[in-house]
């Protein structure tokens, strides 16, 4: 009784070998664009002069390495509720990269932080609750690569992202909570009112582009994953 | 357009590429072993 | 369609909470048979307790500082280690196969083997923690709530805690996994926990890291028996 | 693939079309059997064709990819409490704490069924099937052949209607495989069920037989 028939493997496989490269081109595009605007069109900055324009990549790595990781645990719930193997091969390919623009968002933020605060390292609310969420995503990759059982691997990844996903906004509380007690200092890198509108528009070209690339991204993986699993005859239908 | 003041960045470059750069060559990495995955994948049928 | 003679057994209708019974008693049995487990989590959480002041020096006032979140890393790592032992024996016995298999509700059953965890390693930790805080020369008060945050702390570690024993069950490299899995989800019990006892060592009021503890743990209590019994079943399969 | 016995018996279990895949391999699909009331079936078939698999379905702890399980007409679902009521699965491992004695595992394990057995209750079905002496001494330190014999008590003591057994008889000796046939055929007597997957001779006759070829 699976509810999602025309969600299998074998329908999904050639419609994401279409879809992917638009969505690459589209990244490609964006990012182009954002990066022009973010390093030549987008004014100085008054305080901390150019070295702001790191912001461009440090707050959509950010993001996306929260957003992904939400993506997962909604796709855990499918994959547990309905028992549907495309939503856990969905879950699995996004790791990888939910994982990598965690890391992008941390070295980006110690990168910036240096020039601007004097430290590689602020140990400030959301920092370091981005370092938290990169662990969360080493011990799901973790999870998930060492049961060697396809179908618990999924599984047993599902329930974690969903786990992790409800213990995030309280690891965030308890993060900034426990900053507020100890510095007070809170930096508010991102200040959205008073970002001149092009730096406004080069960080929305700069979000929709990792947007972009991770549904590639995460739709060659999970080809890759069909080919992995499945028998030959569910992808090798289509000229490959 | 002067290029050398561009790149020093307000002589904070090494921070700015530093970034840029390690965000270019993280994609870069990711795509290169999708690639090769992909092409295992596909001969290990 | 012939029926069963044998009627179906009309088990008196099973009071679910039973279940809760059932198992604690189950698991405070089998864990008096080997209380030499139960000291070694004790003898490991004073060890790293003393380790501490031979690395930093036993300068006072440096000690008191540090006190709060020594002990709590230790107690953390002290239930780290005793986790294994809620689901491993019974997995390689055979006999989780049977507690699953119970008409009790799985999740119930999770709760009274969880509770059964703690009250064999997080209790005694936290009922302990005065000794090990006397080294670190914390005084009346401040030991109140070191062990306050101890009681309402533990219990979350022993829940998550058997979230990722269950998740790794049988898998190669197991402990350090689960390590990997469960303590990135200990982060907000260590900095209420450790947060209140600071604030007592400033003299500030602790009431407030102590409630964010004392609703964590009833969050826990309410919602990881049914991720716990998922993990179970998700691991057994 | 495998063989599908379509059994004629509308007894209170049927199995639909069940199928399991482990990893790249289909242990069997399409596999659809009933079982009537007071009849044994036995599961036969080399290592690895998934007899202990298959009582692990029924029995609800393995979920199958397809088909379902079916008592008295009514489909059981993943956490269905009345298959636990129903169902008693004994498989390889002995389910027995080895800290613990006889006497205490077997009151362990019948209170996790719900059953209240007094002391002296398990102690007589203890001592039936030939443990007398026994109660009291760690498991640890029985013989293989006793602690099997462990668990035969608890198929005494057990009321479930269906039994699910997995190689109930090795480790037995010639005494205790009477017992087990005792114990059994009184089961089905009563109107029970039981499936039993094994691959050594059953002490008793009257049993259908499903066999698992496994896929090539």
């Amino acid at each position: 009784m699976n509810l999602y028939r025309y969600a299998s493997p074998a329908s999904f496989y050639p419609l994401a070998g279409r879809l992917w490269p638009v969505f690459a081109v589209i990244a490609a595009l964006l990012a182009v664009y954002g990066l022009y605007e973010g390093l030549f069109v987008a004014p100085t900055d008054f305080q901390q002069g150019e070295v702001y324009r790191i912001v461009f990549i440090h707050v959509p790595a950010a993001w996306m390495g929260m957003f992904i990781y939400l993506v997962m645990a909604f796709y855990g719930v499918l994959a547990l509720s309905f028992n549907t193997r495309l939503s856990a091969m969905m879950m699995r390919a996004l790791a990888p990269t939910g994982m990598l623009f965690t890391f992008l968002a941390l070295w980006t933020g110690a990168l910036w932080g240096k020039p601007t605060w004097g430290t590689y390292w602020i140990w400030d609310g959301r920092m370091t609750s981005t370092l938290v969420l990169f662990f969360l995503y080493v011990g799901f990759i973790a999870l998930t690569e060492s049961i060697d059982d396809e179908r618990r691997a999924d599984r047993a990844g599902a329930l974690l992202a969903i786990v992790g996903s409800v213990n995030i906004p309280i690891i965030y509380f308890s993060v900034t909570w426990w900053n507020s007690l100890h510095q007070g200092l809170t930096f508010s890198k991102s200040g959205g009112s008073k970002m001149a509108p092009d730096m406004v528009i080069a960080m929305v070209a700069m979000v929709f582009a990792c947007w972009a690339y991770s549904i590639a991204v995460a739709l060659v993986r999970a080809r890759a994953i069909i080919r992995e699993r499945e028998p030959a005859h569910v992808w090798n239908g289509e000229a490959a | 357009m002067n290029w050398a003041e561009f790149f020093s960045m307000g002589g904070r470059g090494a921070f700015v590429w530093g970034s840029f750069g390690v965000f270019a060559l993280g994609i870069a990495l990711e795509v290169l072993l999708l690639r090769m995955r992909s092409r295992r994948s596909k001969e290990a049928a | 369609m012939s029926s069963v003679s044998l009627e179906l057994v009309e088990q008196s209708e099973l009071a679910p909470e039973d279940g809760f019974w059932v198992a604690l008693k189950r698991d405070l049995a089998i864990a008096m048979q080997n209380k030499g487990e139960l000291a070694q989590a004790l003898a490991f959480m004073a060890i790293v307790v003393s380790l501490f002041p031979l690395a930093v020096g036993p300068e006072a006032q440096l000690l008191k500082r540090i006190a709060p979140g020594v002990v709590w890393v230790a107690a953390l790592l002290a239930a780290l280690l005793t986790l294994p032992r809620l689901f491993a024996s019974d997995y390689q016995d055979g006999t989780l196969e049977q507690v699953l298999l119970s008409p009790y509700p799985l999740p119930v059953l999770c709760a009274g083997k969880t509770l059964a965890h703690w009250l064999t390693t997080g209790l005694p930790l936290a009922v302990l923690a005065p000794l090990f805080g006397l080294q670190y020369g914390l005084n009346g008060d401040e030991l109140g709530v070191l062990v306050a945050s101890l009681m309402l702390g533990t219990p979350v570690l022993s829940m998550l805690g058997a979230i990722g024993a269950a998740l790794t069950l049988g898998v190669r490299g197991g402990s350090i996994l689960m390590a990997l899995l469960v303590l990135p989800l200990f982060v907000p019990v260590l900095i209420f926990g450790a947060g209140a006892v600071e604030q007592a060592l400033s003299g500030q009021d602790t009431t407030a890291n102590l409630s964010l503890l004392g609703a964590v743990m009833l969050a826990g209590a309410v919602l990881t028996p049914v991720a716990i019994a998922a993990a179970l079943r998700i691991s057994l399969d | 693939m495998t063989t599908a016995v379509q059994a004629a018996a509308t007894g209170p279990l049927r199995a639909e079309g069940l199928q399991v895949t482990r990893g790249p391999r289909q242990l069997f699909s399409e596999l659809s059997f009933g079982i009537d009331s007071g009849e044994i079936l036995v599961l036969r078939g080399a290592n690895g064709t998934g007899k202990t698999t298959l009582l692990r379905v029924v029995a609800g702890l393995t979920q199958p990819d397809q088909g379902s399980v079916q008592w008295c007409g009514r489909a059981w679902g993943a956490k269905d409490a009345e298959r636990r009521s129903v169902c008693l699965y004994l498989g390889h491992a002995h389910a027995l704490k080895e800290e613990l004695s006889a006497l205490q595992n077997l009151k362990l394990a019948l209170a996790l069924d719900g059953i209240e057995a007094g002391t002296e209750a398990c102690a007589h079905a203890l001592d039936a099937c030939g443990l007398a002496g026994r109660h009291a001494v760690q498991v640890r330190r029985l013989s293989q052949g006793q602690k099997r014999r462990v668990g035969l008590a608890r198929l005494a003591l057990s009321e479930k209607p269906l039994w699910l057994l997995d190689e109930p008889t090795n480790a037995l000796d010639a005494e205790g495989i009477e017992r087990f046939s005792a114990l059994i055929l009184g089961h089905t007597a009563k109107g029970g069920i039981a499936a039993v997957a094994t691959h050594l001779p059953m002490p008793f006759q009257s049993a259908r037989e499903l066999r698992l070829e496994g896929s090539a």
